[in-house]
């Protein structure tokens, strides 16, 4: 298995909120590495700071919020130090993401229409020469005719002049196509309605195909099946997955959920108290888990085949944010913590090819 | 149940509501010493005794309170709204009404107006810069705004904007009054500005223009207070929401996330007290058409009180109560339109 | 709640002490509340101190010894020479024994001394007005709210009537009505203000009422009257203090409006609005007196709308999660 | 319907029979038709006037002619039918020896209200105090020598003994107090006879002798009151000593009677005078003669009122809920207020005023002898009293220029809704003799705005540089042709200000007009500025009395009905307002001089030639800018019956009046 480039880079990035209560440690050393056109789960118990880091790569962070330290390298380039329209630019045509609970991240007196559309008019450029295209050869451009790069139309050449009714036209029809990429039923009728209108599913695909619109080259899906029950999830993640052979796009999956992750992710990252423990392509994590919170993770899993034994739970709780234990904060619920792990924090290092682990007492 | 069925239904009660309101105000006018004989203004220097007594019995003014409310009421219903003694003697009091309001109707209107341009931006600007300077100081002028008693910022505004530039031989506002040129243009809609439009007469107009600055920004500071709180507190939470950062998310530029995201769900409580402000001012804002001399029926509602003018101050009530309810109606009405969820 | 005495139990009380001190907490960060916090005390004390500083027998325009109390009228809109403001011309300049800050009004009296001697006036009224209306709405709205039913609507609808009748014309025909005593104008301000109240109380009880903790109670037994006066009425007196608190400053102002408009019991009562109203006849000759006074009243309704603003965020529940 | 909830409805009916029943519970009797005032037999009259003197021979203000006017009584006063025309009074009858002696025989068996009887000293103590009195009443921050009503009877004696005629101060010696007695005005004859001696014959004596400041007081009251209030020890029973301290103390305050007065002969006295609240009250003298066939009292069988009592309410709209609640008789209404009584368009269109509040009239309008004028000053003096030179008005283009700007007919209709009769000339309508009034006497101005314009751009171009003949210096010697510059230009700005007294609504708009037409034509242009000035009421007189400002809005009300009175103050150089305005046209003065000359000799054909000349001279020179004259009207309760007033001073007089059902 040959190295792949990395597209994102994640060091040490330390995240700390302000709140009345007093500092809340969100992140504090969190290392990830997305490859191109993988997809890699972010696994971990809820207010572990999945969603957190999500935010931070996105540049969304609350005011509240300050990153302490810590470099994003996105093809090569710290986010960090970008300025807030950079970040914007990026957003609008390199990072996408999609939320969890669809209800309460779509607009609710907006048409899905207006909310899909503004999407495409942030590149009226892009809109002008398709309809330029058309124009020319005639036919109908499709949005899957984007994607698959089959209209060479993609170039920073000048931008031809077109009416904005022409403009509407196209974005219009590329919404349709889009809602239909998504497998929607009557997208003409969907772009009429609004959010609450709408049922669990067809909100997570509206988002999606937002997310889409813009064929980002990273995908952020933060835990977009939580929100929706087993059939829909079903659904949803082979619609992601038929996605993926289509764009060409590096998935950044977080879920709680480790099969979710499982069946979709090339590669799995533990996240616990803010810190990547264990990071290792799926079969390998599954076979051999090193870490002792992943190890917990796993025996946490069902097994279909003796369903008579009864689930492991993990010890103790999710660890108080606001005044984190010292060193591994993982050591209060470990069963093989020794008196170092409760003074310094433990470096992720590589203990086998592609995997890598945050814990001094590892028997490689 | 149906959107007319709720209207119907609000417009039964807004007749019970009124009922009580005139109940009250027909008590507190008619059942004192100190109230005038409505009778009064019915009495012209030729009548004779008999003549008078026919007045009191075909308006019940010989029967006792109680009764003679119900022979108002009928007199209300039958569209016989009494004679008022105020401002001009011996005219049906609903001419005299309708001859004032429209004056009072120019002043809401450009209050309102002014409201909204100077409320809204000073409402967005502090929920943006939440808890930075430019919050504290569009905050402290919104609270300065309904802090400030009415007559006294008329009264400033008089001293500068009228003495002190006319002093100094500068252009100056006018310190009273609806307009300087009265029986200039034909009165076609009572509003000086619109007459003056309509008659094409442009000196005319900038007259009454001039007239009307003064205590129509007087008004809208005094509101533009509550419109600033409240876009503001909307604005806030709005913000907060999710559906704002996946807007932002799509890469939005921050004037479309706050201009079509945030703005559309932050103002729907703010039209509810616009409304409600301009159907208050459509009642006459008394203090300020009193320090300004606006000849709108709040300044003659005033006069009324000081008369004890009974006929006028019921009719009076009665209308601008209905305005108020009704204007309650159409709010509400109108929530359906800018809010998806909302269904009666 | 384990034991089976019911009633306030001590955690219940020691949780309201909490969240009163996480209250204060959060006020301590608000500049502007502080801000306004400050003013009311100032004005506070003033209205308590106000006759020690000020003797009040100078409000009787003869309290000048040293001119004998003659040609009163002599001395009326005076604007001391060498004073900082300059009102341009036109204004009648004094130079003599005494020096006034803010100038005189048309009794000669010493403007400054006169607005110290009335701020207790009007704060001491607007207190009255404010209490009055407050207690006597909340107590109608909790009782609507928690008995429901018929007497629900009957509450509802004379609020809706007395709601609609336009602001203002209701004191005003009613002190018409009722001559010119600070009793009457008191009163018909109430008649304005309580309907609010009734409206606030009633919403909050309707929520607090369907809460679990109210239906533990019924089931533990607790009278009627317990459960309102002991835990529902306290647990929603929030909302009602700070508009309490808001309302205060409108109330100044209409009373002093009230004053100002005519209904005054004597023209030389030292009071805001009664100032102004001397002051509303000279307005371009002797500007200050109408200024002073109305800034007052400015300061006063702003001080306490600047408090319950910050209060309303305060107690807000969106910020204290 | 299932939208409404039955409960609802019920609920409502339930409110409307609750709220019917207390209505039913709480409805008032009918309402009892009699104010109280009735019942307490009490004349209330509110106004946002105060007292100024309370002493008869010391006030010259007409609201303290109305307090005054109900307690004392003059020698001889108007005939009630005919209000201009004179009878004896507390006179039983008068002769006119020669053209300088008249010689009053005085009723007997008359008693001052304190009890002491009415005879010859009292008229010469009275009288006598009058000119001891001499201008020494002035405001003590703005001394206004002559300012009083003593000038009144001194013009008729020896004008060097009077500040205000001879316009030097006097030393109010002793000396001076002897010689003011030795003009030997009152003659005693014997107990109830007395001659007066005057030493400029006129036909105006009698109406002279009809003024508040004629009236006769009580000696012995009168000179306790003082003795009493200036702290003067005890009186050693002679009159001079009295007379000296009176004149040696003018400078200090004079007598408010706070604990009441009992000085007059008249109908009421002075119960008590309150100078916090400035509240008046009169009571009734009971042992009150009723003037001669009392005529000054009730008809037979109506009771007359009680008590009368002056409050000082300056808001308008509490004095108008008290008329209305039957807690004042009659409120002073100001002209902007009149009609929130009074019907606008009756006025206006059919020219009546008709009370629009029950149970009140309004009687009125009538025609007052008073009239409002723009004056125009000249030998303007700083502050310092130096000359000024910048003499606006001294320039007949600027005077004309200001009369060019507004359009009085316009402005009395549409901002003084006609309350007044425009004026040609400053002589009233009515004024004696018959014919003093031409109104053939055209103003010299009118509404132009273009004329204005040329004359400012003249006075622009050839600013006036020499002092022109009627002016001269403070002290009256002439002025050398380099001191006076009225030059002025945009680099070189001047103003001229208008003053005006606050609440004068009316004035202060048309002075606004004006201002903003003149403004308009010379400011940028020229750098001539015209501005409006608003002071207290009383003020603007004052400043002018001390030469300091260019023109103010001036409004005088004759003290007695007779052309001369008009000619004098307004004409002769060393007439009240003339000398104010520092104006001394010499063909005026000997006109001024001609007309006495005629009135003396009572060649009234002449008399009315020359006032014809004068007045046309005056509109020709545009000494003053004439507005208008002014009308009256009286808000009272229609339970006031036997109303009347005396139009010369433009007051009612409520001694015969009485309550009566409307």
């Amino acid at each position: 298995m040959k190295e792949k480039e990395v597209i994102l880079e994640v060091k040490d990035l330390k995240v700390f909120f302000h709140t009345y209560r007093g500092k809340v440690e969100a992140l504090n050393g969190v290392e990830l590495s997305l490859y191109k056109r993988e997809v890699l789960g972010l696994v971990g118990e809820s207010g572990c700071g999945k969603s957190v880091t999500a935010l931070t790569i996105l540049g969304l962070l609350p005011e509240n919020a300050y990153v302490i330290s810590g470099t994003i390298f996105f093809r090569g380039e710290d986010l960090l130090k970008k300025s807030r329209e950079e970040m914007r630019l990026l957003r609008a045509d390199e990072i996408a993401a999609v939320f969890q609970d669809p209800m309460t991240y779509l607009n609710p007196v907006l048409t899905m229409e207006t909310q899909l559309k503004e999407v495409f008019m942030l590149d009226t450029n892009l809109l002008r020469k398709a309809v330029v295209w058309q124009k020319n050869h005639g036919g109908k451009i499709a949005f899957d005719d984007l994607l698959s790069g089959k209209v060479k139309i993609r170039d920073k050449s000048t931008n031809p002049k077109v009416s904005k009714g022409e403009i509407n036209e196209m974005a219009k029809s590329l919404c349709v196509d889009i809602l239909r990429l998504v497998r929607m039923p009557d997208p003409e009728r969907i772009l009429r309605q609004y959010a609450f209108e709408l049922s669990g599913g067809m909100r997570q695909r509206a988002m999606i195909a937002m997310a889409l619109a813009r064929t980002p080259s990273v995908f952020i899906a933060d835990e977009i099946t939580t929100a929706v029950d087993v059939t829909i999830q079903a659904q949803i993640l082979n619609l992601m997955r038929g996605l993926r052979d289509k764009i060409d796009a590096s998935t950044l999956l977080i879920t709680h959920d480790l099969s979710v992750a499982a069946e979709n992710a090339d590669r799995i990252a533990v996240m616990y108290g803010g810190n990547v423990v264990e990071v290792a392509p799926t079969v390998e994590i599954f076979k051999n888990h090193l870490h002792p919170y992943t190890s917990m993770l796993m025996k946490a899993i069902p097994d279909v085949k003796n369903p008579s034994e009864r689930l492991e739970f993990i010890p103790g709780t999710v660890p108080e944010m606001i005044n984190p234990p010292s060193g591994c904060r993982f050591h209060p619920r470990c069963s093989i913590a020794t008196d170092k792990c409760a003074v310094e924090k433990p470096e992720l290092k590589r203990v086998l090819k592609n995997h890598e682990v945050a814990c001094y007492n590892v028997a490689v | 149940m149906k959107l007319y069925e709720y209207i119907i239904r609000r417009l039964i009660l807004m007749i019970f509501v009124l009922l009580g309101i005139s109940l009250i105000v027909f008590y507190l006018a008619r059942g004192f010493p100190s109230g005038i004989d409505p009778v009064t203004p019915y009495i012209h220097s030729k009548m004779t005794a008999e003549q008078i007594e026919m007045v009191r019995k075909i308006h019940g003014f010989d029967q006792p309170l109680y009764i003679q409310f119900f022979y108002w009421i009928r007199d209300i219903l039958q569209g016989d709204w009494g004679i008022t003694g105020t401002w001009a003697n011996s005219r049906p009091t609903n001419v005299v009404f309708f001859s004032h309001f429209p004056y009072t109707v120019e002043l809401s209107v450009a209050a309102t107006i002014l409201t909204v341009a100077i409320g809204l931006p000073l409402g967005i600007i502090s929920a943006l810069k939440n808890n930075k300077l430019p919050d504290h100081v569009s905050r402290i002028i919104a609270l300065a705004g309904y802090s400030v008693p009415a007559y006294w910022f008329g009264f400033v505004l008089q001293l500068v904007f009228f003495y002190y530039l006319s002093l100094w031989g500068l252009p100056h506002l006018p310190s009273s009054g609806a307009s300087g040129m009265e029986g200039v243009v034909s009165c076609i809609t009572g509003m000086p500005v619109l007459d003056g439009i309509l008659a094409g007469n442009l000196g005319y107009t900038l007259d009454a223009l001039a007239h009307l600055i003064l205590p129509a920004f007087s008004l809208s500071f005094i509101s533009m207070g509550f419109l600033t709180r409240i876009v503001r507190a909307g604005m806030l939470e709005v913000l907060r929401q999710d559906y704002i950062t996946l807007a932002r998310s799509k890469g939005l530029t921050e004037r479309v996330v706050i201009y079509r995201h945030a703005l559309k769900n932050a103002l729907i409580p703010a039209v509810t007290l616009t409304g409600m402000f301009f159907a208050l001012l459509l009642g006459g804002a008394m203090i300020t058409e009193y320090v300004f001399a606006w000849p709108g029926v709040g300044q003659i509602s005033l006069r009324a009180v000081f008369q004890g003018d009974s006929n006028f101050l019921l009719v009076y009530t009665l209308v601008t109560a209905a305005i108020i309810v009704i204007a309650n109606l159409i709010v509400d009405v109108l929530y359906v339109f800018l809010d998806p969820r909302i269904k009666y | 709640m384990e034991n089976s005495e019911v009633g306030t139990t001590k955690s219940e009380w020691a949780a309201r002490w909490a969240d009163l001190k996480y209250t204060l907490y959060l006020l301590r960060k608000n500049p502007l509340v502080m801000a306004g916090i400050f003013m009311t005390f100032f004005f506070i004390a003033l209205m308590f101190l106000a006759n020690y500083i000020v003797d009040p027998k100078l409000a009787n325009p003869a309290g000048y010894p040293e001119f004998g109390g003659n040609y009163p009228f002599q001395r009326s809109y005076v604007w001391s020479k060498g004073n900082i403001i300059n009102w341009g011309p036109g204004i009648h300049l004094y130079e003599g024994p005494e020096f006034f800050l803010l100038g005189t009004d048309g009794w000669g009296r010493d403007l400054l001394k006169m607005i110290v001697l009335a701020i207790p006036v009007d704060i001491e009224n607007a207190i009255i007005i404010t209490l009055g209306a407050a207690a006597f709405g909340t107590l109608l709205g909790a009782l609507a709210g928690y008995v429901g039913g018929v007497i629900d609507e009957v509450v509802l609808r004379i609020t809706d009537i007395f709601l609609s009748i336009p602001y203002l014309i209701l004191a005003l025909v009613f002190a018409t009505m009722f001559g010119r005593t600070i009793e009457t104008l008191r009163f018909s301000i109430l008649l304005v203000f309580w309907p609010t109240y009734v409206r606030l109380m009633r919403g909050q009880i309707l929520s607090e009422k369907e809460k679990s903790y109210v239906e533990a109670l019924k089931a533990l037994g607790a009278g009627h009257a317990r459960v309102l006066f002991g835990h529902i009425i306290p647990n929603s007196i929030y909302p009602v203090l700070v508009q309490a608190t808001l309302d205060f400053g409108s109330v100044v102002l209409t009373f002093s409006a009230l004053m100002f408009l005519g209904f005054s019991p004597s023209p030389s009562l030292p009071e805001l609005g009664n100032l102004a109203s001397d002051g509303y006849f000279h307005i371009f000759d002797a500007p200050w007196l109408m200024m002073f006074s109305g800034l007052t009243m400015l300061l006063i309704a702003l001080a306490f709308n600047l408090l319950g603003d910050g209060l309303r965020d305060v107690l807000d529940p969106r910020i204290r999660r | 319907m299932r939208g409404i909830s039955t409960t609802a409805i019920v609920a409502i009916i339930a409110v409307l029979v609750i709220v019917a029943g207390v209505a039913w519970f709480l409805t008032a009797p009918p309402a009892p038709t009699k104010p109280k005032f009735v019942d307490e037999n009490k004349l209330v009259y509110e106004s946002g006037n105060t007292y100024q003197w309370m002493d008869p021979h010391v006030s010259y203000y007409q609201f303290d002619y109305w307090t005054i006017w109900q307690s004392v009584e003059t020698l001889v006063w108007y005939e009630r039918e005919s209000p201009t025309e004179l009878i004896p009074w507390l006179a039983e009858s008068y002769t006119e020896i020669n053209p300088t002696t008249y010689e009053f025989k005085l009723r007997h068996n008359i008693e001052f209200q304190d009890g002491t009887p009415f005879n010859a000293t009292a008229v010469w103590f009275s009288l006598n105090r009058l000119l001891i009195i001499d201008g020494t009443s002035g405001d003590p921050v703005y001394p206004v020598p002559g300012s009083q009503a003593a000038w009144m009877v001194q013009q008729l004696l020896d004008v060097s003994l009077s500040a205000a005629l001879s316009g030097e101060d006097q030393a109010y010696d002793a000396a001076w107090v002897q010689a003011v007695l030795d003009q030997n005005f009152v003659e005693i004859v014997d107990d109830y006879t007395v001659r007066i001696h005057i030493q400029t014959p006129t036909t105006q004596f009698l109406p002279i002798m009809t003024g508040p400041w004629a009236s006769i007081v009580s000696p012995s009251s009168t000179i306790a009151g003082d003795y009493e209030h200036g702290g003067w020890g005890t009186w050693d029973g002679n009159y001079v000593t009295y007379f000296e301290h009176r004149a040696g103390n003018g400078d200090t305050a004079f007598n408010v009677p706070e604990h009441g007065w009992k000085i007059g002969t008249g109908a009421y006295y002075v119960e008590s005078v309150d100078p916090t609240t400035y509240k008046i009250v009169l009571k009734a003298f009971d042992d009150y003669w009723g003037g001669p066939d009392k005529i000054n009292l009730p008809p037979a069988g109506k009771q007359r009122i009680e008590t009368i009592e002056f409050v000082y309410q300056p808001s308008f709209s509490t004095r108008l809920l008290d008329l209305k609640a039957g807690t004042a008789t009659g409120i002073g209404v100001p002209e902007v207020d009149i009609f929130s009584v009074a019907d606008r368009d009756k006025w206006v269109n059919e020219g009546e005023l008709v009370s629009i509040i029950d149970g009140v009239t309004v009687h009125g309008v009538f025609p007052t002898f008073n009239t409002w004028w723009l004056s125009f000053n000249t030998n303007v003096t700083n502050p310092d009293k130096t000359f000024r030179s910048w003499q606006p008005f001294a320039d007949w283009r600027l005077r004309m220029a200001a009369a060019c700007s507004i359009n009085l007919t316009y402005a009395n209709i549409f901002v003084n809704n006609r309350l007044s009769v425009l004026a040609s000339n400053i002589i009233p309508p009515g004024t004696a003799p018959e014919g003093s009034y031409n109104p053939d006497v055209k103003p010299t101005f009118s509404f132009n705005l273009t004329k204005a314009a040329e004359l400012i751009k003249d006075a622009y171009e050839h600013p006036l540089t020499s002092a022109t003949d009627e002016m001269h210096y403070y002290d009256g010697t002439d002025i050398p042709p380099d001191v006076v510059d009225n030059s002025f230009s945009p680099t070189n700005p001047k103003y001229i200000e208008f003053y005006v007294q606050s609440g004068a609504d009316t004035f202060i708009k048309m002075f606004t007009t004006m201002a903003d037409n003149l403004n308009a034509i010379s400011r940028r242009a020229y750098g001539l500025m015209w501005r409006v000035v608003i002071v207290p009421g009383g003020q603007q007189y004052t400043l002018a009395s001390r030469h300091q400002i260019d023109s103010y809005i001036g409004g005088w009300i004759a003290d007695y009905n007779h052309v001369i009175d008009w000619l004098i103050p307004m004409y002769l150089s060393s007439g009240t307002y003339f000398s104010w305005n520092r104006w001394s046209l010499k063909v005026l003065d000997d006109l001024c001089d001609e007309a006495v000359e005629a009135d003396k000799a009572g060649d009234i054909t002449r008399l009315l030639e020359i006032n014809d000349e004068m007045n046309r001279i005056a509109n020709e020179q545009l000494v003053y800018m004439v507005w208008w004259h002014d009308t009256e009207y009286y808000t009272r309760s229609s339970w006031l019956k036997g109303w009347y007033m005396n139009p010369v001073y433009g007051v009612d007089l409520w001694s015969s009046m009485y309550y009566e059902s409307p």
